[in-house]
């Protein structure tokens, strides 16, 4: 009889994975308390209601972007099509008076419909992601500068404003929105097919493929998901402004791969979860309120924010490197 | 047929769309072909300079140029100079440091900022019935148009030690940014009575933000773009600075126009500038 | 002791850093008192070496010494902990506690790089060479001969490797792209790759786990050849037989302790592998009674421009077919197409006697049939991901209810396999990397147990692991056709071929060129049809 | 995995790889073919001079981000390391009125700097390069709006001018610049240790590693070189506006990288060469000239140069696959 080696217990291990995820939290908590330090202001409600506030647009589209990273994969488009899309609903209801709903539907469809493109470029040619949503982050804003000339489109219906602007008690209706996409995607990233298989895809793709995975399928789905979701922070950002501008969301890719990062998603692929970046995306939410709060001077802005990203992956590293130590050149 | 190519620094808002159509209007009337070019950001002065270059290529008959940046396109505008291309400048009225320029077409953007500043005092006084109050500044993305509108504000509001800067923040010209920098302004500073954008953009932005936050502030903003104007009407923004970039893009054409009818064109054309309030938004076209 | 003394300054001439090496020797201490231990001695010690990694212990106060000009086996079960105790001689790991002298000096061993320096080389067990890099920049990498010290002397190294080659009458050119290459065909550019070091000590972990019977001759002629003169060579393998035709003496390592060192003629097969496994284990190729089915498959042939000609067989229930040939000659290539992981031009592919059509791995599962890959870290393994969900990606649909996936059914599901299997893991949820080559391979084949298959193709199931494992797989292949499924087996172990299989297919160059029922077939007869043009 | 395909003699093999670094070329020819029927406008000596000298800047650091991208990195920080260098170049000349080509020397020290830096962070902490060099891109920004305060330094002597102004016969001088540093680049990559180990370290990290390959060393020094080349092409880009100013390059990094992949260089590591970067740059080049030239909206050219990109490499990943056929799911 072969011995078995002594099985770690399950509980503990399960642990692990949760901490794991968890791991942006410290610096999250870290950062608050350092913050209602520095800030009166920091700790009151309406200022914390602000922060998620101004956190969900990074937040929702990280929960699709996370997908997309762990599948090894990269969406540069998102910011783009968050303006296309936005623009094009806009226009839907404003220019051609349509039902609400109905345009907002189709508006999240279009996006959708931009990641689907993304994920079929990378999938059935096969482009790089990078690449490919790169191509499409131009087109896409091409086409919503082509749509509206440039000019903001403006003034919505009350209905639609609810979108961004709705209050449910205290708390904003964007954020019960955000924390719902959230309970959303633990549930399909952790219990659904669709889930497990962007862990294998990312984990190996080859060995994914030769497992009889439709790898190609379930790509173009994450990638669709991701671009419905980031037309969705559109519609939100949209009826938070009561405008739709083909400038909105520039370099907003960046900040969204930045907090899935934070998160401790790893860009490699194959390990990670949306946990981290809700946190992710708070982190950076508290960092720019903090900064307000603090009135640091616009041009030592961007340099700290620059700073706290790269802190806060070292700290990251740092701690998963102190359970495994790899030996480099 | 006359060829005019009119390069602005972007044409991402409103204010260079108003430039060309004014522009466009005055060119059909006289049958000329007008090449509205503009890179893909305010900030792309490389592919701007390239713009020019490769006009002077087509061999146009004249440029019209809003430079992103006036020191960068002195380079470009020496070219156009040799090739014999005669170039107009529009919405600046700052010289370049070098380069021949036949004529200036725009606002004063200085000025503009004073006026805004007196307006901010004026609104200040009729709320306290005296001079006091907190002032927030939304910066737009550092450059020349940040300096001149923030630098003109600041002249005035020197003067009034009693009424307090407290705070200058970037916005980036955006409007979301406006908006999320003025939420989290009217934390730190809860007694925040006016917000002055360098564009109507961030104004625009900031009097969103005060909104849902329920507070009640003043707003100024620069441009005067259509949208602004509307929101001026219904009161959800409380003032801005009308430029007329219509009648901007029409002047700078009317000069080109004058230069090769060789009438006399002045170096420096200004165009007017009004505060837009409450009072007068009717009568701003 | 005057030999020793010609060999260094044989080496001095040969190549730069021996002269640092000797300079080392010289001034580092007492040359000759070293040539001394040398001469009676070892040039390895290690002692006491402990190694911990999260929740294992993968080396626990481990012995081990090494004289010169030996060969010195190493084995152990999977997991005994091999591979760990050369990663720290190389090191790739640092160890815990320990001490290591190298020709009698203490040593603290830095880095991969330091190791060289020491004059050691390292064949891994998984593939280090740079794929899209030629055999001959794999070769010299990290130590390119220069012209003026600052470009790379292409023509001088290139020759050098031809030279190396040559040496090892390796048939593929030094511009090949190493991605090009065959397993082991890459196998043998990391033989060239150690030589090349000129190395006074070679670590091999594994070299003939992916090589043929050819290969794996012309290496054992190789090491012979390094032997004589006087390079040690550790050897690390699961091939048992081949211990005695190689080896000088033998170091069993257990769950990451010294069992004994003794010389390989003293030892017999049977007590070799009571100290691997601490028990008897006896009749390697265990009995099977299965009467044969109806056939399953049948293949036309099938064709693939420049890879595979008319290829036609089959396979009947309850049957195990082998493939046999040399290395390179079609075999995996074959199991891929009828995989659907590759296309092909022509044939036709029946099972059950109805036709199919076979476009990715999805329909050929859809179909049952199931594929165990030979290379294991590419092609089976979500390396990063735990070994729970590794060992069930192919069957999901089983922990699947309403949607959900039921963690517990999937941790009952898991677990069973690997108990059944035997999987030497710390956890479900222990990622796949940390596992040891072969409980990596056991995790490979456990995922397609899961899926009721009525075809299994295990393309080199064995490779890697050991002998109680094995005989473990054996029993499993029996237990399978006994349960009706047809196995086919593509392997380069002859003795694992004859052992096993109801029928053998023996492949060359794309070719099936010949078919052996069990009873006349022999190790002979398979050559000869292997090497037939 | 290993492909199978049948083995091919070593000439035609050397002659493959050739091909395969010149496979833009087709490309590139074929778009200036397009192009000088297009526009009578395009083939002229000044406008092909002009394509050129808009080419440059793109050109020089490509050379640099293709090692980066061959060991399978990349460098999100370029635009802002262009910035910022050649702001405190400008201030070392114009404002405190130091010998030009000193404070030119020193301008390239602090890109090569800065470059280390993004090494450094990504060898040794170890930050995933994405990470890493989005960091130090909003922390060289800003630095760069810290020292100018925004403004623009202007009016350089006519000595620094010539950097990007300048004309040898009828090339300007950038030109002869660029072209310098590829032949520079070309040599480095194919024939030193340095260039076969950033294929090395590309193609398989680990290997390298064990391969005894100083792998910390040799990417530190790739990215170093590559803050240089960023630098050098902040003074060109400096000298030829005759103004330095602190948004400069923004956006600059994407150019570079999509010029480098439209190049045939894969973002996965490993494969690629300097020829084809310049290529890539000098497509990007004759397209912004050609669009401009047929006065294309700006609106419309965002759409247009994503296509492109998009067409450029999907062309490029199927003449590939014509060799290697993949297996997908
Ligand atoms: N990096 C690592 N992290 C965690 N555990 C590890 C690591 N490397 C090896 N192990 C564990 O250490 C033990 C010894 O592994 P090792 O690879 O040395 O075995 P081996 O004797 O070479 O086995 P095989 O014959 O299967 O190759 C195993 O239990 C393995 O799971
Ligand atoms: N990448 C390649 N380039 C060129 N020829 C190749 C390549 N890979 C395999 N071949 C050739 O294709 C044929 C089939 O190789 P394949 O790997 O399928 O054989 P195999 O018998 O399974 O060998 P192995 O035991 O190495 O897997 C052989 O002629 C081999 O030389
Ligand atoms: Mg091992
Ligand atoms: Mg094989």
């Amino acid at each position: 009889m072969i011995k078995s080696s002594p099985r770690k217990l399950a509980p503990q291990r399960r642990l692990d994975s949760f901490r794991k995820e968890l791991g942006a939290l410290t610096g999250l908590i870290l950062l608050c308390i350092v913050m209602s330090f520095a800030s009166p202001y920091f700790l009151s409600l309406t200022n914390l209601m602000n922060v998620l506030r101004q956190s969900t647009l990074i937040g929702i589209v990280a929960a699709g972007m996370t997908m997309i990273i762990i599948t090894g994969g990269i969406d540069l488009s998102v910011g783009s099509v968050l303006s296309l899309s936005s623009c094009l609903t806009a226009g839907m209801i404003i220019w051609y008076g349509w039902n609400v709903w109905l345009s907002v539907a189709l508006g999240i469809i279009i996006g959708a419909v931009f990641g689907l493109l993304n994920g079929l470029l990378i999938t059935q040619i096969p482009l790089p992601p990078f690449i490919a949503t790169l191509g499409i982050m131009g087109v896409a804003r091409g086409l919503a500068f082509v749509y509206t000339g440039g000019a903001p489109i403006y003034t919505f219906p009350k209905s639609f404003r609810y979108l961004g602007q709705g209050m449910i008690g205290p708390v904003p209706f964007p954020v019960i929105l955000m924390l719902i996409i959230y309970v959303l995607f633990y549930i399909l990233l952790k219990r659904t097919k669709l889930g497990r298989y962007t862990y294998a895809i990312g984990g190996n793709e080859e060995a994914a493929i030769l497992s009889g995975i439709q790898v190609g399928k379930f790509k173009t789905v994450v990638y669709a998901l991701t671009g419905a979701l980031a037309a969705l922070a559109g519609m939100i950002l949209a009826a938070r402004l009561d405008a739709a501008t083909s400038v909105a969301g520039d370099g907003f890719e960046l900040d969204v791969i930045a907090a899935v990062v934070i998160g401790g998603t790893s860009l490699s692929g194959g390990q990670g979860g949306v946990i981290g970046s809700l946190i992710g995306a708070l982190i950076m939410g508290v960092v720019r309120n903090g900064l307000n709060l603090l009135l640091v001077s616009s041009h030592w802005q961007r340099v700290i924010l620059g700073v706290i990203i790269l802190v806060a992956v070292t700290v990251d590293v740092l701690r998963k490197r102190g359970v495994f130590v790899k030996s480099r050149g | 047929k006359i060829e005019v190519a009119m390069i602005s620094p972007a044409l991402t808002s409103t204010f260079y769309l108003a430039t060309n159509a004014g522009a466009t209007e005055v060119a059909e009337e006289l049958g000329w072909q007008l090449h509205k070019l503009a890179p893909d950001r305010e900030t792309n002065f490389m592919a701007q300079v390239g713009m020019v270059e490769d006009m002077i290529q087509r061999n146009v008959d004249a440029i019209a140029i809003c430079a992103i940046n006036d020191k960068a396109v002195v380079g470009a505008v020496e070219k156009a100079n040799e090739a014999g291309i005669p170039v107009f400048v529009f919405n600046s009225l700052t010289e370049l440091p070098g380069g021949e320029v036949v004529a200036y077409v725009g606002y004063d953007q200085r000025a503009g900022g004073r006026k805004c500043g007196l307006a901010a005092v004026e609104m200040l006084h009729s709320k306290y019935g005296e001079f006091k109050g907190k002032i927030a500044i939304l910066e737009g993305v550092p450059g020349y148009h940040t300096t001149e509108r923030k630098g003109g504000f600041m002249e005035v509001l020197e003067k009034f030690p009693e009424i307090e800067i407290v705070a200058s923040q970037p916005a980036d010209w955006e409007r979301e940014k406006g908006m999320n920098v003025t939420e989290n302004l009217l934390q730190a500073i809860p007694d925040l009575d006016l917000v002055f954008g360098c564009s109507d953009a961030m104004a625009q932005g900031a009097a969103q933000a005060a909104r849902s936050m329920g507070k009640d502030i003043f707003t100024i903003g620069i441009d005067g773009n259509p949208d602004a104007i509307e929101d001026v009407a219904n009161g959800r923004l409380t003032a801005t600075l009308a430029v007329f970039p219509v009648e901007m893009g029409r002047l700078t054409i009317r000069a080109i126009k004058d230069y090769f009818d060789g009438k006399d064109v002045p170096y420096m054309i200004k165009t007017p500038t009004e505060i837009v309030d409450l009072d007068n938004w009717e009568r701003i076209e | 002791m005057f030999s020793v003394k010609r060999r260094f300054f044989r080496d001095l001439q040969r190549d730069r850093w021996a002269v640092r090496y000797l300079e080392l020797q010289l001034y580092g201490s007492n040359l000759w008192m070293g040539v001394v231990s040398l001469d009676q001695g070892y040039v390895v010690q290690m002692q006491g070496i402990t190694k911990e990694f999260p929740g294992v212990v993968a080396l626990n106060g481990v012995d081990f010494n090494l004289k010169r000009g030996e060969v010195h086996a190493l084995v152990g079960e999977n997991g005994a902990g091999k591979s760990t105790l050369i990663k720290i001689l190389s090191g790739a790991y640092q160890m815990d506690r320990g001490e290591i002298r190298i020709n009698g000096q203490k040593v603290n061993i830095s880095s991969p790089r330091h190791s060289q320096e020491l004059g050691i080389s390292v064949i891994y067990q998984e593939f280090n060479l740079v794929p899209y890099l030629s055999v001959a920049e794999n070769i010299f990498l990290g130590r390119e001969s220069m012209s003026n010290g600052v470009f790379i002397n292409n023509k001088e190294n290139r020759a050098k490797a031809q030279e190396l080659l040559d040496r090892l009458e390796l048939e593929i050119s030094i511009d090949d792209t190493v991605a090009d290459l065959g397993v082991a065909q890459q196998q043998m550019v990391e033989v060239a790759k150690a030589l090349s070091m000129q190395a006074s000590i070679i670590v091999m972990d594994e070299p003939t786990s992916a090589l043929g019977n050819r290969e794996i001759e012309q290496l054992f002629r190789t090491i012979e050849k390094m032997k004589s003169e006087g390079i040690s060579i550790i050897y690390i393998s699961h091939r048992l037989e081949e211990l005695w035709q190689i080896a000088d003496r033998v170091t069993v390592l257990r769950d990451g302790q010294f069992i004994t060192t003794s010389d390989m003629e003293t030892m017999d097969k049977d007590q070799l592998i009571k100290y691997m496994v601490g028990r008897d284990l006896t009749e390697q190729f265990p009995e099977r009674n299965v009467s044969l089915g109806e056939e399953i498959l049948r293949v036309e042939n099938l064709s693939k421009k420049g890879v595979l000609e008319n290829i036609s067989f089959n396979l009947r229930k309850g049957e195990v077919v082998g493939f046999a040939g040399l290395v390179g000659s079609g075999r995996t290539e074959l199991m891929r197409c009828l995989f659907g992981a590759d296309r092909f031009e022509q044939g036709k592919i029946y099972l059950e006697g109805r036709e199919i059509e076979i476009k990715s791995p999805r329909d050929a599962i859809g179909h049952g049939i199931g594929f165990i890959t030979e290379d294991r870290q590419r092609q089976g393994l979500m390396l990063v991901r735990p070994v729970k969900e590794n060992i069930t990606v192919t069957a999901l649909d089983r922990v699947i209810s309403n949607l959900l996936i039921d963690h517990s059914e999937e941790r009952r599901i898991a677990e069973d396999l690997v108990d059944k299997l035997r999987i030497r893991t710390p956890g479900l949820e222990q990622e796949v990397r940390y596992l040891s080559g072969g409980n990596q391979q056991k995790v490979v084949i456990s995922k397609w147990l899961l899926e009721k298959a009525k075809i299994l193709i295990f393309d080199e199931p064995t490779r890697g692991i050991d002998v109680g494992a094995k005989k473990e797989v054996y029993s499993l292949i029996n237990e399978l056709v006994g349960q009706g499924v047809g196995v086919i087996m593509v392997s380069s172990e002859l003795p694992e071929i004859l052992g096993m299989s109801d029928r053998i297919y023996v492949m060359s160059e794309g070719r099936i060129t010949g078919e052996l029922g069990s009873q006349e077939a022999t190790q002979e007869k398979i050559l000869q049809y292997a090497t037939e043009e």
